[in-house]
């Protein structure tokens, strides 16, 4: 059928940290816990390693959500990284949804590396959020398309 | 049946029967244990095992004070007063099975009864 | 300070006295409680069932109208139903929306009313300090066990009124009217409840229970805030007997107003 | 531009069962710089990992993509591959095809056309690999072991005993922990003080070993092998180099209602006091909360009576700085409070009390010298009741959701211990499970019903109700015959759950080591690292890390000790190479990073440069010390100028892995 609409499939970057949050992503996949493939994860050493550079050029680039996913608020393995993280979060979230980056696109989650199933809910729950919004058009760089 | 009355006890009652971890606080702790052939531990196991008609049939069901002790006192939350509350429910909800009737009502009051305790029991006995 | 006040049936008929000694007490301590200009009964036992809902709507309705002021309540039972009435209607979600659907209030309620036992307004609002500063006739040498019983306390997660399993907040108020409290272990416990319709047996060998452990523990009297214990005690539990009083008799005499 | 090689691996069906490894291989061959790929059944066997040795060589190639399972799992692995066919090491990276696509996808389409996409983010990224150097650094010989209770002194014997030098420091005036308080210790009932004094000797005599102790861990700066401590030692007013534990102030002192601690408040010391007589160090504490003169400069009597001159009023807390290459937590545990549990009426009754101070009742050393009386009337109680699980295993908020896995066995002892002396007794056991899988565990718990008559009744008790004549209302069920049972006891004993000590969560805080929820210490790995915390450098011993009782917190406490000699044997630790670098061409010496650095890593340098003018110009620009800092980028972020980067994982690398991913078609 020429005309069938292809279902939309949103672009989800992950950035996790490299001590609890990708140790929860291999966990949900060692118990085999399934979660949309549409969540693709880049490994950081540590949350406050993401610079809001990143997130922009992946809103550029067209992606459709990123998450952040750290170690709970007192677990970094680095002390302190997570709360800048957080702080620096909230912010750069505020800005894109003044840009009209709508706040359910972007999320900063808290997920240890004991927490496989946390980590399938939550993406779960992000990829549906997300695809409830549609694509993003706001930020994408109409040069990088096709 | 008694999968779909099991369904009905634990959808009225709001109760997950497998948290329990059989330690009989619930029925150490109850004050109508004497008066009752089912005990509260009995009630969340056999509500586990979907024996739902025997506990309907057990006037059980009619001596849980509902003084919540034995949900104050679980250890595992499990609530089973709840329980009895839900199966009680079952059964006077179906037409003519109130427990309790308004003519019956003359014979059991004396000078100081409080109406507290006329409302209250067509609350847990009648529909 | 101005309360909206829930009396419940049984204070307006068979325990006028639970009610009549908490006005006049509320009034010399300054505190104005308003009665609800509508309220129907509460139903005296609270439903644990998640699919009851038209039960619980007196209590709701007592409670949206009570938005501005809170709310505060004198029978235990009455207390039990309407804060765990309450609470349901803060978390259970569902619940609140099929209560909302039925009331069509004009503002939807959530639980927002704060509901406090008469003793509660004693010990948080007046603060039982001042009580005792207010107190014209100390009840001193009176040696006077409180009766909780079961629907005061309980649920302690849900009524939030103090530890319910070794509570002080009655004692507290006993020492506050010059008396000395005496503690004695199953004064949680309960007397037998609405059972007594049909089991008089149960209800005697319960508050006899209770009511032998404060014999024991060797009071001069009881008090409580239930009309049901107070009939159970009284009326049920076997010889020997100790006198039961609603704890507000014995606050409008410490407070001197009781003969007003 | 680079020469990339690509090594698809199959790992067995794991990946190849819903992946198509062919076709992702195919796909992946035709990327920019890619002149090699494969794709290969298990590339981390010793055949895979030749196929990408010979590769590296036979083609040249400058960086390697490995499309396999979790870097977590086997990075190490290919990049020693890698090493080993003269490639640098950093020059490989890893598509994480399996934990995060094939082991969580179903669909093979699905499935595949991520695992290209994962592959080209990974080769995105090597394209912008650079080589890295780790480097060294040293290793300080010395560890540090925090709790002086059995878990801390067996850790610290067997470090002392491998010839490193180890610091014990504990919070209380004397090491020895719980076990001291104990009466006789299951399954074997030795009398506790007879094995654990001696090792309390052994530890203040090892030449190897020096005890801090009423001293706390105040900071902690550092790294592995590397770890600058400051210790808080708490004024005890008395010179512990002077005082010869002679006694003779603790006997004088006039102020004796202090409730005594180590009996659990069920008799009184004096305000200057020994814990009890095998204490180690054998000194003088002074409480300052009840010492007259230090609350009104009015006594002085021990100071008078005291022949060596070790009083000192004025003595303050002292610091002292200390280097470690590692750290030993044994902060053991404590029982929770019962405030949650009052329909057992232990705040109520006086007669209703925990096992720990049923040890000391029936300890030699106890308040009633080791006769069993009630507290509140002296007498002899003659029937006692036992609650097992107080407050263990509870999800209801009130206890604790796990079993504390001690207190069965404990129980049976005391009761088992309770008949034997005294046959005239009445001993009943209330349990929901008795719990005894260790080596002569459940034959002792048969011994306690079978030889010595305890009655052992599966139920929980509901209420206990002290009566006004003494005796106590117990109110429990019996499940097996199906009766509520009402026992008037004259004593109720409550196997109150354990918890970590309070201090395990700021110290937690100060190692950057990992707690569960409970606030146990988590371990780097469940079954394979079980001593080790996921922070390098820091160990486990004890219940710290989970409820122990004492044979398996000895072994634990051995395999902790096991680790850090392996540790301090060694002379250089290899470092992380991917650390923060400073572009000075770029830094304007603002501090952002310097501010934000948790390791203190980053220093500012007066440089000079010369300006195309050929003037010169000194600039305050930053610098990052490479063995200190820890590579965690939040730097990275911080510096306004861009100067900061993170090898490894270096801005344009992740910008590289995000473009790919998000330009998939």
């Amino acid at each position: 059928m020429p005309n069938e609409v292809k279902a939309f499939k949103p672009k989800i970057v992950a950035f996790c940290c490299n001590w609890c949050s990708y140790a929860g992503a291999d966990l949900a996949g060692t118990n085999r816990l399934n979660y949309p493939a549409d969540v693709k994860i880049i490994r950081v050493p540590c949350s406050c390693r993401v610079n809001p550079m990143f997130i922009l050029r992946a809103f550029q680039r067209g992606a459709d959500g990123v998450i952040l996913c750290g170690c709970h608020p007192g677990d970094c393995h680095y002390t302190t990284g997570n709360y800048y993280a957080r702080r620096r979060m909230t912010l750069l979230f505020s800005m894109l949804d003044y840009l009209g980056i709508e706040k359910e696109r972007t999320r900063v989650e808290w997920v240890s590396a004991a927490e496989g199933a946390k980590f399938a809910a939550t993406m779960n729950d992000f990829v549906e959020t997300v695809t409830r919004l549609g694509e993003n058009k706001r930020l994408e760089d109409l040069r990088c398309k096709e | 049946m008694s999968d779909r009355l099991k369904e009905q006890v634990l959808r009225t009652s709001g109760v997950n029967v497998l948290k329990c971890m059989r330690c009989g606080k619930c029925s150490a702790t109850c004050p109508s244990y004497d008066e009752m052939e089912y005990h509260p531990h009995q009630f969340v196991y056999m509500v586990e095992k979907g024996e739902i008609e025997k506990l309907m049939a057990s006037p059980s069901i009619y001596k849980c004070l509902s003084c919540f002790a034995c949900i104050e006192r679980c250890p595992r939350d499990v609530e089973p007063a709840k329980l009895v509350e839900a199966i009680r429910l079952m059964v006077i909800r179906q037409q003519g099975q109130n427990h309790l009737k308004p003519g019956q009502i003359p014979e059991m009051l004396d000078e100081e009864l409080p109406q507290q305790a006329i409302v209250t029991a067509f609350r847990k006995y009648a529909k | 300070m101005i309360f909206s006040y829930y009396p419940g049936c049984t204070l307006k008929t068979k325990a006028k006295d639970l009610d009549r000694y908490a006005r006049l007490s509320a009034e010399a301590l300054g505190i104005e409680l308003r009665e609800l200009a509508e309220w129907q009964c509460c139903g005296g036992a609270f439903s644990m069932a998640k699919d009851e809902i038209a039960t619980k709507l007196s209590s709701v309705r007592a409670l949206a109208d009570a938005r501005e002021t809170g709310l505060v309540t004198l029978c235990s039972a009455c207390h039990n139903v309407i804060k765990q009435t309450n609470h349901a209607m803060a978390t259970d979600a569902d619940f609140a929306m099929k209560a909302n659907n039925y009331m069509k209030l004009e503002t939807p309620y959530n639980g927002e009313t704060q509901v406090l036992h008469y003793l509660e307004m004693l010990r948080d609002v007046v603060g039982f300090d001042k009580l005792a500063a207010a107190v014209k006739n100390p009840l001193t040498g009176k040696k006077i066990a409180a009766y909780y019983g079961c629907l005061l306390l309980r649920p302690g997660k849900v009524l939030a009124m103090d530890n319910p399993e070794n509570p002080k907040i009655m004692e507290d108020f006993i020492r506050a009217i010059g008396a000395t409290p005496v503690l004695y272990p199953y004064r949680n416990e309960c007397c037998g409840g609405y059972v007594t319709m049909e089991d008089k047996n149960l209800a005697a060998k319960k508050s006899g229970t209770v009511m032998q452990s404060a014999v024991e523990a060797e009071a001069d009297m009881m008090i409580t805030a239930c009309p049901l214990c107070l009939y159970n005690l009284t009326k049920n539990a076997p010889e020997p007997r100790l006198p039961v009083y609603y704890f507000t008799e014995l606050l409008a005499e410490a407070l001197g107003v009781k003969e007003a | 531009m680079q020469r990339i090689g690509v090594f698809v691996c199959w790992c067995g069906s794991n990946i190849a069962g819903t992946v198509d490894v062919k076709a992702v291989s195919e796909a992946l061959s035709h990327e920019p710089g890619v002149v090699y790929s494969i794709n290969y059944q298990y590339m981390c066997s010793e055949a895979g990992q030749n196929l990408v040795k010979d590769a590296i060589r036979d083609y040249n190639l400058t960086g390697v993509v490995i499309c396999s399972c979790s870097p977590r799992m086997h990075e190490n692995t290919f990049r020693k591959a890698a090493a080993s066919a003269g490639l640098n090491p950093y020059m490989v990276e890893i598509a994480n095809i399996r934990e995060q696509c094939s082991w969580i996808h179903k669909d093979m389409p699905t499935a595949t056309e991520k695992a290209i996409i994962l592959g080209r983010a990974a080769i995105a990224k090597v394209h912008l690999n650079a080589p890295l150097m780790a480097g060294e650094s040293p290793v300080i010989k010395r560890a540090l072991v925090i709790g002086g209770g059995i878990a801390g002194i067996q850790t610290a014997l067997d470090i002392a005993d491998a010839g490193f030098e180890v610091d014990i420091v504990e919070k209380e005036p004397t090491i020895g922990g719980k076990m001291t308080q104990l009466d006789k210790t299951f399954p074997t009932l030795d009398c506790a003080a007879c094995i654990l004094t001696p090792k309390m000797v052994d530890c203040a005599q090892h030449e190897k070993i020096n005890i801090f102790s009423f001293s706390e861990v105040e900071k902690v700066k550092g790294f592995v092998g590397n770890f600058h401590v400051t210790i808080k030692k708490k004024a005890r007013f008395v010179d512990e180099t002077k005082c010869t534990g002679c006694g003779e102030c603790t006997a004088k002192c006039p102020v004796k209602g202090v409730p005594n601690e180590f009996n659990l408040g069920m008799d009184n010391r004096r305000a200057i006091y020994i814990p009890f007589a095998q204490a180690v160090p054998k000194v003088a504490t002074i409480d300052p909360n009840y010492c007259n003169m230090l609350k009104n400069g009015k006594c002085g009597l021990c100071a008078k009576v005291c022949g060596a001159g070790a009083i000192d009023y004025k003595q303050q807390d002292q610091f002292v700085e200390r280097e470690y290459g590692a750290i030993v937590v044994a902060t053991g545990f404590n029982p929770i409070k019962l405030d949650q549990f009052d329909e057992f009426g232990y705040s109520q009754s006086k007669d209703v009390i925990t096992s720990l101070e049923f040890e000391r009742l029936t300890n030699a050393a106890g308040p009633t010298s080791g006769t069993l009386l009630r507290p509140s009337d002296g007498k002899h109680p003659h029937t006692i009741v036992f609650v097992q699980c107080v407050g263990s295993r509870d999800t209801s908020g009130c206890g604790k959701t796990y079993c504390s896995r001690i207190c069965c066995m404990y129980t049976a002892k005391h009761a088992m211990l309770t008949r034997e002396k005294y046959p005239d007794t009445d001993v009943y056991v209330f349990y929901i499970d008795v719990r005894s899988p260790g080596k002569n565990y459940d034959e002792f718990y048969r011994r306690a019903v079978e030889q010595y008559g305890v009655h052992y009744i599966k139920g929980m008790v509901g209420k206990v109700a002290p009566r006004a004549d003494g005796k106590l209302m117990v109110q429990a069920s019996d499940l097996i015959a199906g009766e509520q049972l009402h026992i008037e006891a004259d004593l109720v004993v409550l196997a109150t759950a354990i918890e970590p000590d309070k201090t395990a969560r700021p110290l937690a805080t100060m190692l950057t080591a990992s707690m569960d929820t409970n606030d146990f210490f988590t371990e780097a790995h469940a079954k394979l690292r079980p001593v080790e915390s996921p922070t390098a450098g820091i160990f486990l011993s004890g219940a710290c890390q989970g409820p122990k009782d004492i044979p398996d917190t000895v072994s634990q406490a051995g395999a902790a000790a096991a680790k850090v000699i392996g540790l301090l044997a060694k002379d250089k630790l290899t470092t992380n190479p991917c650390v923060a670098e400073s572009n000075e061409l770029m830094c304007n010496g603002c501090s952002s990073c310097e501010k934000v650095c948790p390791y203190g890593a980053i220093t500012y340098l007066d440089k000079e440069f010369r300006m195309p003018d050929r003037t010169t110009m000194v600039r305050r620009v930053a610098s990052v010390n490479p063995a200190v800092c820890q590579g965690c980028g939040a730097c990275t972020v911080a510096c306004p100028s861009g100067a900061m980067d993170l090898k490894g994982f270096s801005n344009s690398q992740i910008m590289a892995e995000v473009d790919a991913i998000c330009q998939m078609k």
